[in-house]
């Protein structure tokens, strides 16, 4: 029955009054938890008292798939199904942390072109995560035109993977396929075409009066709250921190770029509200858009595949790597007993982290309001159940 | 009550017109349930949008099963999840249909082997009317499941099905 | 010939068959198969936990409240309106005057606070965190 | 400071509770170190000037065979920027390890998925069920001799 809400109201005359609460569930088919989770609100009124979400609707075991593949190579599709919206960071993040294990040292064209991919997918990405985020808060139309743009770019990888969504394009050592004809100008022309897009969805979206009043001084999460819940990527730069892997802890050849890492100041509310979380992501698109140009005008010459090992039989132990996904922090920790088969392999998924602090801000906000901020953490189901 | 719902053995033309206009109302307004759970859910939101735009069949998403038609189950189906799709399956009004978009939910796809947690294809807990497959399945591909679910609605009657 | 109330019954009349002879074809023609499954409530899939008749706050009652005189209010006004042109001055300074009572009624409401929301301010969480709390701000 | 130096000074302040540190020839160097001081060496991780280990990026449950269950914390600091490792080996039997979740709470959430998948239990966590699987299943799929259940509520999981 509905539980008693522990600190009871009291009368002007003293006399204690009982408020009754209602448990509701933001279920598993829910429009706006962008995927199977399930948020069980205990709710006064319309303001939450309590939020325990319910995860593993789409637990798929990864880990257990890695343990019977015959080999390393064999486990890229899955992860690439981890976080199907921005699979190519999943990718990136296993198979460097199988190249650390081999200590195997890629050629200079294949990290310009991942970096470009990356920053391709993370443009893709946090396009459907603005997009949706808009239709959670009741706007339609920008979600069409971020999806119009977003078409462009698996036109271009899928002329160079054949593949719309996940892509198993990024392999131990190299890549599948090279850079098809034509690729480098098409890329050129896409990011001079996105440019002034990002203006025009700052004017559709961003700045709305509506919007802005649904977001601002929402589901506030201070910097050290994020740190310590270990919260990262957009979720912990929303919140003011000023922390990126490409730049603080760099992979790859990120140190190559200039480009800065975009930090929720608080413009139209406290720092780290749900509209400086939704910010962080439209101005990183800008970033990525300078980062791509850079890559493609510095792109040197050679072989994908060359660094490809035949038979990959990483000697016995263990390695951490993390890389910087669209979402946060995605981290590989592989061990190896020797043989063809991967031991053991858990990954880190940023989402799953990201949702733990889910409960701490929502705690005391409306039932809107709670929309509003799971769509600000922008989680992906796939990646948060593995 | 549905009085002349299946209460006839042969059909004449009062039941076949009246056939047509129902079967043409019922196709050309399928409603689907918006509810994605993996990764063909992305691409179903794709189908959805502006590029490959399905409200030129009359498909939009409806947020609950009562107002809806067509069952979309895009994505894996894990056992956690299959009791609540049967429920939502249930709730369902009449002339209901599911569509299995992608190899996960047609068949367990790539995790038919190791999937503990993972239903081998949505077929087991619900009736399904088109499989469409494909990891993700292009929208296209989607587009062509739905069109093969209305040739299937078109050819529906009231007649009792000789059985 | 029909007089006016004449024509707006059959209006009414062919209203009303139009509807109910949709409903009623509607109902003949619809499969109807309905069991214990069904009719289970919907709550996005799970089995609802507890009920919804508890005793909600009162400030919802009070909105309520509120609503419902003004649109009594606007329900006067439509005869009014219709026909406002040819009852001359007196009955317009008149409608001023019902709505200028009503317009008093609707500061007093106002000043006295019963209309703003007392939307909940956001408990920003923080860290109940013992010991030396070492967070410097990352040095690039 | 750099990871082996970390390991150096945890070394140094908790001698005797430390199983075994391996700092040379590996990606990452860490400290293996008994469940019982996992709390003290967190503590010292966390709250000491120069290291402001402030955020548990990622803890994995392993099955590692003979008979051992471990949990690897790979422990990072925003301020510093350097990252150490910290291992604890258990029994499979008597799977108990001291939860860290009040030091770092990100913690929380990744100790009930080593319950959930390896079965290792956190004792002194806040609340410790299962998070992926329902909480009716039977095992821990992550374990070397996991069996699969042949049905589940009814359906027929293996193939």
């Amino acid at each position: 029955m509905a539980e008693v809400l522990t600190a009871p109201l009291k009368t002007s005359t003293g006399r204690t009054i009982r408020r009754e609460e209602m448990v509701l569930n933001m279920g598993p088919q829910h429009p706006s938890t962008h995927g199977v989770l399930r948020l069980e609100l205990v709710v006064d009124g319309e303001i939450v008292v309590d939020v325990i979400p319910h995860i593993g609707y789409l637990h798929r075991c990864f880990e257990k798939h890695c343990e019977a593949m015959t080999n390393y190579q064999q486990v890229i599709p899955y992860c690439d199904r981890m976080d199907y919206v921005a699979a190519i960071h999943m990718e990136w993040s296993y198979v460097l942390a199988v190249e650390k294990l081999l200590g195997i040292q890629v050629p200079e064209r294949v990290e310009y072109i991942r970096v470009i991919f990356a920053e391709l997918q993370r443009i893709a990405s946090h396009l459907i995560a603005a997009g949706t985020y808009g239709l959670d808060i009741g706007a339609f139309t920008p979600f069409l035109y971020m999806f119009r743009e977003r078409e462009r770019i698996l036109d271009l990888f899928e002329m160079t993977c054949g593949a719309r969504l996940l892509y198993n394009y990024f392999w131990i050592g190299g890549l599948s396929h090279d850079l098809p004809p034509g690729f480098i100008d098409k890329a050129k022309a896409f990011c001079s075409y996105f440019r002034p897009k990002i203006k025009e969805y700052n004017d559709l979206l961003s700045y709305n009066e509506i919007f802005v009043k649904r977001t601002a001084n929402v589901g506030v999460l201070p910097g050290d709250v994020a740190i310590a819940y270990g919260a990262t990527g957009p979720m912990l730069r929303g919140s003011g921190v000023n922390w990126d892997l490409r730049r603080d802890d760099p992979y790859s050849v990120y140190n190559k770029f200039q480009w800065e890492v975009a930090v929720g100041k608080g413009e139209v509310g406290t720092v780290g509200d749900c509209w400086d979380r939704y910010m962080v992501r439209i101005r990183e698109m800008e970033q990525s858009i300078t980062i791509i140009e850079q890559a493609l005008a510095g792109m040197p010459e050679g072989d994908v595949a060359s660094a490809i090992p035949k038979r990959i039989r990483p000697n016995p132990g263990d390695v951490y790597v993390r890389t910087e996904a669209a979402r946060g922090e995605i981290g590989f920790y592989v061990v190896s007993d020797g043989s063809a088969t991967p031991y053991r392999i858990k990954a880190r998924s940023p989402s799953f982290v990201n949702l733990s602090a889910l409960p701490e801000i929502c705690r005391g906000a409306m039932i809107a309001d709670v929309v509003a901020i799971a769509g600000s953490t922008d989680i992906v189901l796939g990646e948060v159940d593995r | 009550m549905g009085l002349l719902d299946k209460q006839f053995n042969n059909s004449n033309v009062i039941i076949t017109s009246i056939d047509n206009l129902l079967n043409w109302a019922r196709l050309s307004s399928l409603w689907g349930m918006q509810f994605g759970l993996a990764c063909c859910a992305i691409e179903m939101m794709a189908t959805g949008a502006s590029h490959y735009d399905l409200d030129r069949f009359g498909i939009f998403f409806r947020a609950t099963p009562r107002q809806s038609d067509v069952m979309i189950v895009a994505g894996t189906v894990t056992l956690k999840m299959a009791e609540r799709i049967k429920r939502l399956y249930d709730q369902m009004p009449e002339p209901r249909y599911v569509l299995s978009m992608g190899s996960c939910s047609n068949c367990g796809g790539p995790y038919w082997e190791h999937g503990y947690h993972v239903l081998k294809g949505v077929d087991r807990v619900v009736p399904v009317d088109v499989y469409v497959p494909g990891c993700p399945p292009r929208p296209e591909a989607l587009i062509e499941g739905l069109l093969k679910l209305q040739e299937k609605i078109r050819s529906e009657s009231l007649v009792k099905k000789s059985a | 010939m029909l007089t006016d109330f004449g024509r707006i019954f059959v209006f009414f009349i062919v209203g009303a068959i139009f509807v109910t002879g949709g409903l009623v074809f509607a109902w003949i023609i619809r499969p109807s198969r309905w069991y214990q499954n069904k009719l289970t409530t919907y709550e996005c899939g799970e089995v609802p936990v507890g009920d919804s008749w508890v005793r909600f706050n009162i400030r919802f009652y009070v909105i309520a409240l509120i609503f419902l005189i003004f649109d009594v209010e606007v329900v006067f006004l439509f005869p009014w309106a219709v026909v406002f042109q040819n009852l001359g001055g007196f009955a317009f300074i008149e409608m001023l005057l019902f709505l200028a009572i009503l317009a008093l009624g609707y500061a007093y409401v106002w000043v006295k606070g019963d209309l703003d929301w007392d939307k909940p301010e956001p408990d920003v969480p923080h860290l109940n965190r013992g010991g030396a709390t070492v967070i410097q701000e990352p040095q690039h | 400071m750099t990871s082996q130096q970390i390991c150096e000074k945890i070394r140094e302040r908790f001698g005797p509770a430390i199983r075994e540190a391996k700092t040379e020839g590996v990606p990452n160097p860490f400290v293996s170190v008994a469940p019982e001081n996992l709390r003290d060496i967190s503590l010292f991780l966390r709250d000491e000037a120069d290291l402001a280990c402030d955020s548990l990026m990622c803890l994995s449950g392993v099955d590692s065979g003979k008979g051992m269950l471990g949990a690897v914390y790979h422990i990072a600091s925003t301020a510093h920027r350097h990252t150490v490792t910290l291992k604890v080996q258990v029994p499979a039997e008597k799977a108990e390890i001291p939860s860290v979740a009040d030091i770092w709470p990100a913690a929380n959430w990744h100790e009930r998925e080593a319950y959930d998948l390896i079965g290792i239990t956190f004792t002194g966590h806040p609340d410790l069920r299962r998070i992926l699987l329902p909480d009716d299943w039977p095992g821990h799929p992550l374990r070397k001799d996991f069996k699969v259940p042949e049905f589940y509520h009814g359906m027929k999981v293996p193939y």
